[in-house]
């Protein structure tokens, strides 16, 4: 039997990995996949948690949402980070200091 | 003072204005409008002119005459009138008259003497000033202005003396003048304002007339010397003061009697060159020889003994010994001087201050008559010999300029011989020299013998150690006589030394015009004894008529005796230099002994006052001006450093200790804000890594602390 | 030990292995591959957690997308971009990583501690659920059902989410044209 | 309008004229200045026609007796319980002051002139220039002691920044020397005043007065009050009334200068400009002699009988240690300030004798040495603005070069030292006299003192002949060659026709002294009389 503990620790751990890429990664787009990587960990939550609600499926339906949500950051994100590195020629995020150019 | 002014006094007294007031006009004409003019030098000669022709008028009214005293206030100072007014008796009448007569010579012969110098109306100027000042000495009549023209004469010959101001030599002889006249000058002044004080008035004729306060009111006794008042004088009661009273006794120490002597003697030895302050009077041979004739031989210098002739009723016993001691050792040790001196006007300067101490020693003795009589006859041939010595000089310096030589033209050892070249300059001398020496038929034998005698009698009186005075007094007489016939005929005798010692010059010498001879001829009539007595043999003249006799006398066989004595002497003495120098018989006084060497150094007292006064006086004032740069300035700097100190002290506590604090403060809150502007940095994730420990520290606080 | 169970673990494995070598990985093109079977592995986990469809979107949609997103946006970039990228220096543990491993241990702490605490099989919503059967079972389909709930329940989130989506599909290709970007 | 008033304000009046004038104008400020000055010189001389000079006019400690007076009320503040602050607008003069004030308007003309040679910031020199003449003219006819206090402390403030900015080299510290010397004395100038106004009530109102003249009778005083004359009181151990002569006179003995007070007067005469020298010299060091006259011996004339032997003593020192220093110089201006000291040390003798003789002695020799010292600064600036050099040692020979000119020191310089016909021979030797006289008199000073005194006299003819000797005496040789050959020109008319009314002045003062004894004759008797009465 799966426990939902068990779920919740694969998500914590997993939420901690995605911390630590952003924290450490001098990298826009690996920071990008660690931010994914806690979505996932969030939804990963929500799916399980969402086994007890048969009648609404409400965890499910807000995983997709989270999901899809996901995509769009993403999107932006990425459009962020290819206007950014083509105003300062990197995509450090330490070295992207000021707000005006 | 006289309430009603007779009409005949009143034009003896506008006459007597005038002599005064000519010069002075001539002075003001001169400065002011014949600047460079040669008329300035015929203006002054005609002012003396008229003013010796009034003169003559005044000394004739006068003379034994009433005294005429006139005054008006001057000005008014606390409660005290000061006067300005004329005083004319016989003393100042005969002054009044001896200086333009004496001047007059001067100033004809200065017309051709200066002709050819640039400064030809400078010297008018001067000349006349000093003529309105020495004028106006002998006639005023009180303290205050006696002192200011005293000190304007000084002023004059200052002038005169620098008159070619370009020589060094000259400025530092006038300089030397001045200052030594200074030093005169300051006592008579304390002399004059301790009489102020003690009997509250200026006026020479109150203080010193017959019936005067010094003469009749002042006596000294138990050590203070008083003033008897006893009879009212105008004291201002209406302010309130203290009242003097009648028979008011007004008293200060005996002391400053003494002290007021002091100071009357010190300007007496100052203006006449009596010892020790009379080293100026050589070194004002510097000036023109014709200001030297006026000024340093027959005037100016003669003004201290008119001055102890004005003032004489003051003096006691010892304070008139003094002056007899003092004047017949300045002539005693002039006289030795004279002896070995090379230069032609020092011989006669020492010669004038040897005279001087004659006459201050016969107002010593009391001779107070013989000694004015001195006065006015060495006036005439001192300023004779220094004339003719102008003419020597003149002509020695033409030569000098004719041939382009290197030579002093005063030094006797450029003349000789000029005997046939200077007829007139040489029967002048050797008139002028005969009466300085003191030879019967000449005036200076009526005056000298008058002391000599009156010396003698004085002393036989007193018997002792005061015999010692006409002794040396006789002695200078007879070095007189060899210093004379030495000097006439080292100038006279003998070959033309010049010519001697450069084979090849031209001399065209002579004795000048009219204007050089005139005066001459005056001051050598003057020189003999008919104006002054019928009696060629007499040793007093009409003059000493007219003036007071104040010692006592007992005629007796040194009336005879003593010129007997003294002229047989003398003609020795003439004879002896007329071996030695003509007929080089003997060397006289071998050159390099000791006793030539004091005499040709002048006593070395002129060489002390320069090493060791004028020195000390230097250094003290240096080390006082070192004083005040370090002590008195360095104390106001070390206040100022301390001061400094305690501002730095203060400015440290302020800087470290109350804005340190501050500092303290404001670099806490600075190290905090740098803290916290680290975490402003612009880095993203660095801000994300603190808010997520933010976060984490809350959680383990909330979890692992507080709810375990 | 069922099966289920050692697939849960195997599936966790996977996803955790691979998101840690996405975390050490210097490699970016590397790590982006990891975090594809990352992806996979969440989706097997969905499918133990009886959401199926959830897993198949998570595979439509970010394997499918996002990844493929990021790949092109990589490339796309060029080859400054490129080289830029590779050149990744961080060591997993170097002594400028340690304040993140350190934070990111402790976050793992601090969960795993409140994990345990929260005991979460006692929760009261979930003893009702098990009591009114209102739970998944094993071998039920909920597609339909979420397709009904969708339109009907949650019809307005799923609009706003498709305007939402559409916003930023916008905004995306705005920022990431050609031309000037200050226009 | 009051006469003094407008003698006080008129220079003023022209200094903001000239600040008001723009710039571009400035050529025509020096002849606005000059034009101040000769209008305040033909007040003055107005003034002094007009002044009466007879016994019911003498002014000294009657109100009554005062001339010129103008009285309105400056500063009237109700103090509730504490009385009404009293502070008037009082001026007025008497025999003391008269020829001083016309002597102060004649250096100003001369300064005036002399500061035509000023080249820099033209606007502000002449505007302070102005403001100095305003307040020196204001001290010596204030009557109330805040006004007199106004007036002094004024006179600081651009003789400060005169001398500060046109000076020297060395001028910034010189400036600040003087500033802090004076400073230093008015300061307790100040204690003392306020003491003062604290002990006295105006007998008609009842307020605490500031009257000079009200302060001089012991009956105004209030019982037990600082400086009551009946109650003894104490400051720190001593009568308070002799703390209260001392500091007052220590303020004016550093104007005067007397010694060891004296070490400002050379350094700032040195580093000054000419005209403000001259001002300095001329009129500053009178205000010294003046204050100790009015004021110490005024107010204080009890205190100032006991230690008259100690001001003698100083005067003395003063005459005789000045006479050293100015033997030991060879900076020209520095040795004429130092015969300043010496000089000014006659002054003090006078004053300490309290004798009709040496006081009126004192003020003749005030006024005469502010024509004297006049008359050697200028002449000092003549040679300094043509060479930049005042070096004695550099010079030889001048005479030759700059006859006129050399005319004018002559006079100068023999005046100065006192000779007869000059006005400091009258001033000097009745000084000394008067010095001599007070033994018998009142029994102040000793007989020595008067003949320690004469011996500054020589030494003065010491020092001046030797310059003259020095510097213009002798074959021409000077430091900078050619050069100076060339730039020292002889004076021209300008500084011709400032002299010639100097040196006629110094002329006709030592020939006729009954120009200033007139005038003053009354009032020293009145004084002296109040100072036996005390």
């Amino acid at each position: 039997m799966i426990t939902l503990t068990d779920f919740m620790v694969v998500s914590a751990v997993l939420f901690c990995t995605g911390l630590f890429i952003i924290v450490s990664k001098k990298n826009a787009i690996q920071i990008l996949i660690g931010i994914e990587l806690m979505l996932n960990a969030a939804i990963l939550n929500l799916v399980a948690f969402g086994k007890y609600d048969r009648v609404n499926n409400s965890g499910q339906i807000f995983a997709l949402f989270a999901i899809i949500l996901a995509a769009a950051t993403t999107a932006v994100a990425l459009a962020i980070i290819l206007n950014v590195y083509k105003q300062y020629k990197t995509i450090n995020p330490d070295q992207i200091k000021d707000l005006k150019d | 003072m006289k309430e009603a002014i007779l009409p005949q006094e009143l034009q003896t007294i506008y006459l007597t204005i005038l002599i005064v007031l000519l010069p002075f006009a001539a002075f003001i004409l001169n400065f002011l409008f014949l600047n460079k003019s040669k008329a300035s030098g015929w203006v002054s000669t005609i002012a003396i002119l008229i003013s010796s022709i009034f003169s003559i008028f005044v000394f004739t009214a006068i003379w034994n005459g009433p005294v005429i005293h006139v005054q008006t206030i001057w000005f008014t100072i606390g409660d005290s009138q000061v006067h300005a007014g004329l005083l004319l008796n016989n003393l100042s009448v005969l002054m009044l008259a001896l200086v333009p007569l004496v001047a007059l010579p001067v100033h004809i012969y200065s017309t051709a003497y200066m002709k050819d110098d640039a400064g030809y109306g400078r010297y008018f100027r001067y000349l006349s000033f000093f003529c309105f000042s020495m004028l106006a000495l002998v006639v005023v009549d009180n303290l205050v202005l006696f002192y200011a023209f005293w000190e304007l004469v000084g002023f004059a010959s200052y002038l005169l003396i620098g008159f070619w101001f370009d020589r060094p030599a000259a400025v530092q002889a006038n300089k030397k003048a001045f200052i030594m006249n200074r030093i005169g000058d300051i006592g008579l002044l304390t002399a004059i304002i301790i009489i102020y004080t003690l009997f509250g008035t200026f006026d020479l004729e109150k203080l010193f007339g017959a019936e005067g306060f010094v003469t009749r009111y002042s006596y000294i006794e138990n050590g203070t010397w008083s003033f008897y008042l006893n009879h009212v004088l105008h004291v201002p009661v209406s302010r309130g003061w203290t009242v003097m009273a009648p028979h008011t006794v007004t008293q200060i120490p005996a002391i400053w009697q003494y002290v007021a002597f002091g100071g009357i003697f010190l300007g007496v030895a100052a203006k006449s060159a009596q010892f020790p302050l009379h080293t100026w009077l050589p070194d004002a041979m510097e000036g023109p020889t014709s200001v030297s004739a006026l000024i340093h031989a027959a005037t100016m210098v003669a003004a201290g003994v008119f001055l102890l002739g004005r003032v004489y009723p003051m003096f006691n016993t010892t304070e008139l010994n003094i002056l007899a001691a003092v004047g017949c050792f300045t002539a005693f040790m002039a006289a030795t001087i004279a002896l070995t001196q090379t230069d032609l006007k020092r011989i006669l300067a020492y010669s004038t201050i040897s005279q001087l101490g004659y006459m201050v020693m016969a107002m010593g003795i009391g001779a107070y008559a013989s000694s004015l009589f001195h006065l006015v006859t060495h006036a005439f041939f001192k300023c004779l010999l220094f004339l003719c010595a102008g003419i020597v000089i003149h002509q020695i310096k033409h030569v000098k300029e004719d041939n382009h030589l290197d030579i002093d033209p005063q030094d006797l050892a450029n003349m000789g011989g000029l005997r046939k070249k200077l007829p007139v300059t040489f029967v002048a001398t050797l008139i002028a020299g005969l009466a300085l020496i003191g030879l019967p038929l000449t005036s200076g034998y009526l005056s000298k013998e008058g002391i000599l005698v009156q010396a003698f009698e004085w002393a036989e009186l007193k018997g002792g150690a005061f015999m010692l005075i006409p002794v040396f007094a006789s002695i200078t007489s007879w070095l007189t006589a060899f210093y004379v016939a030495r000097m006439i005929l080292k100038v006279f005798y003998g070959d033309m030394n010049l010519s001697k010692l450069y084979p090849n010059i031209t001399i065209h010498i002579g004795d000048g015009g009219w204007r050089y001879q005139l005066p001459l001829i005056m001051l050598a009539l003057c020189s003999l004894f008919p104006l002054f007595s019928l009696n060629p043999l007499a040793h007093s003249g009409w003059l000493t008529g007219g003036l007071p006799q104040y010692g006592q006398y007992t005629a007796g066989l040194v009336e005879l005796m003593v010129p007997v004595i003294i002229n047989v002497g003398s003609i020795a003495m003439l004879y002896y230099a007329y071996m030695a120098y003509i007929k080089q018989r003997d060397k006289v006084a071998a050159q390099p002994s000791l006793l030539h060497r004091i005499s040709f150094n002048e006593w070395y007292i002129d060489a002390f006052y320069q090493r060791v006064i004028v020195r000390a006086v230097m250094t003290f004032s240096k080390a006082l001006y070192w004083f005040d740069l370090k002590v008195i300035d360095g104390l106001v700097n070390l206040f100022e450093r301390i001061a400094r100190c305690i501002a730095g002290a203060a400015a440290w506590f302020d800087k470290y200790i109350v804005d340190g604090l501050l500092h303290l403060a404001a670099a806490l809150v600075a190290y905090i804000g740098g803290i916290a502007r680290r975490f402003q940095n612009g880095k993203v994730q660095y801000y994300l890594f603190s808010m997520l420990l933010a976060v984490i520290v809350v959680f383990i606080l909330k979890i692992l602390i507080w709810n375990s | 030990m069922s099966v289920v169970q050692l697939a849960f673990y195997f599936m966790a494995l996977v996803t955790l292995g691979s998101a840690l070598t996405v975390a050490i990985s210097k490699n970016l093109v590397r790590s982006i591959f990891m975090f594809f079977i990352t992806l996979f592995g969440l989706a097997g986990l969905y499918v133990l957690a009886l959401a199926d469809f959830v897993a198949v979107t998570q595979i439509v949609i970010y394997v499918g997308g996002i990844l493929v997103l990021i790949l092109f946006a990589f490339m796309l970039s060029g080859k400054e971009a490129l080289e830029a990228a590779q050149k990744q220096s961080s060591r997993f543990v170097s002594l400028k990583n340690l304040p993140s491993l350190l934070l990111a241990l402790f976050f793992l702490v601090v969960m795993i501690n409140v994990i345990f605490k929260a005991d979460v099989a006692n929760l009261q919503w979930l003893k009702e659920a098990n009591g009114t059967q209102n739970v998944i079972g094993v071998n039920e389909s909920m597609i339909n059902n979420i397709g009904v709930n969708l339109m009907t329940r949650y019809l307005l989130p799923f609009e706003a989410i498709s305007v939402l989506l559409m916003l930023a599909l916008v905004g995306a290709a705005h920022l990431s044209r050609k031309e000037d970007m200050r226009g | 309008m009051n006469l003094l008033t407008l003698l006080i304000f008129t220079p003023v009046l022209f200094g903001l004229i000239i600040l008001v004038l723009p710039s571009s104008m400035r050529a025509s400020f020096k002849y606005i200045t000059l034009f101040a000055t000769l209008l305040q010189l033909a007040f003055s001389i107005f003034i002094y026609v007009n002044f009466n000079a007879d016994a019911a006019h003498a002014g000294i400690s009657h109100e009554a007796q005062y001339q010129f007076v103008q009285k309105l009320p400056w500063i009237n503040l109700n103090l509730g319980g504490a009385g009404k602050m009293q502070i008037e607008y009082y001026v007025g003069i008497d025999g003391i002051s008269v020829t001083l004030l016309v002597m102060t308007a004649l250096v100003m003309v001369v300064a005036a002139v002399a500061s035509w040679e000023i080249k820099s910031n033209l606007k502000g020199f002449f505007a302070l220039f102005l403001l100095l003449d305003m307040a020196v003219v204001g001290v010596f006819c204030a009557l109330d002691f805040f006004l007199f206090y106004t007036f002094y402390e004024l006179m600081l403030l651009p003789l400060y920044f005169l001398i500060g900015m046109w000076g020297g080299a060395r001028r910034e510290y010189a400036a600040i020397k003087f500033f802090l010397y004076t400073l230093f004395g008015s300061v307790f100038m100040l204690l003392v005043m306020i003491g003062l106004y604290l002990s006295v009530k105006d007998p008609v109102t009842g307020n605490h007065t500031f009257n000079m003249v009200q302060m001089m009778d012991p009956k105004n005083f209030i019982d037990g009050s600082v400086f009551s004359i009946l109650s003894h009181q104490t400051i720190m151990g001593m009568p308070a009334r002799t703390v209260g002569f001392v500091v007052l006179f220590i303020a004016f003995a550093i104007k005067v200068p007397v010694v060891p007070l004296h070490t400002w007067l050379p350094d700032a005469h040195v580093e000054a400009p000419t005209p403000v020298s001259i001002i300095l010299a001329g009129v500053l060091l009178k205000i010294g002699g003046y204050g100790i006259i009015r004021i110490c011996l005024g107010i204080f004339p009890d205190v100032a009988h006991s230690g008259a032997f100690w001001l003698g003593l100083l005067g003395i020192i003063s005459i005789l240690y000045g006479a050293f220093n100015a033997l030991a110089q060879r900076d020209l201006k520095r040795m004429i300030a130092y015969s300043s000291v010496s000089h000014m040390g006659f002054v003090l003798l006078g004053i300490a004798s309290q004798t009709a003789e040496g006081i009126s002695g004192a003020v003749l020799q005030m006024v005469s040495h502010g024509f004297l010292s006049t008359m050697l600064f200028f002449l000092v600036g003549v040679v300094y603005s043509r060479v930049h050099d005042r070096d004695i040692y550099h010079f030889r020979g001048l005479a030759t070069l700059m006859p006129r000119y050399t005319v004018y020191v002559m006079v100068a310089f023999f005046a100065s030292l006192g000779l007869p016909g000059f006005s400091a021979f009258v001033a000097e030797a009745f000084t000394l006299a008067g010095a001599f006289k007070s033994h018998n008199i009142n029994g102040l000073l000793p007989y020595w003192m008067a003949v320690c005194g004469s011996v500054g006299i020589l030494l003065s003819a010491a020092y001046f002949l030797w310059t003259l000797q020095r510097m213009f005496f002798g074959t021409i040789s000077l430091k900078g060659g050619d050069f100076w050959k060339g730039a020292l020109t002889d004076i021209d008319w300008r500084e011709r026709l400032t002299l010639l009314p100097l040196a006629i002045m110094a002329l006709a003062l030592g020939i006729m002294p009954s120009l200033v004894l007139g005038k003053i004759n009354e009032s020293v008797l009145a004084l002296v009389q109040y100072l036996q009465l005390k």
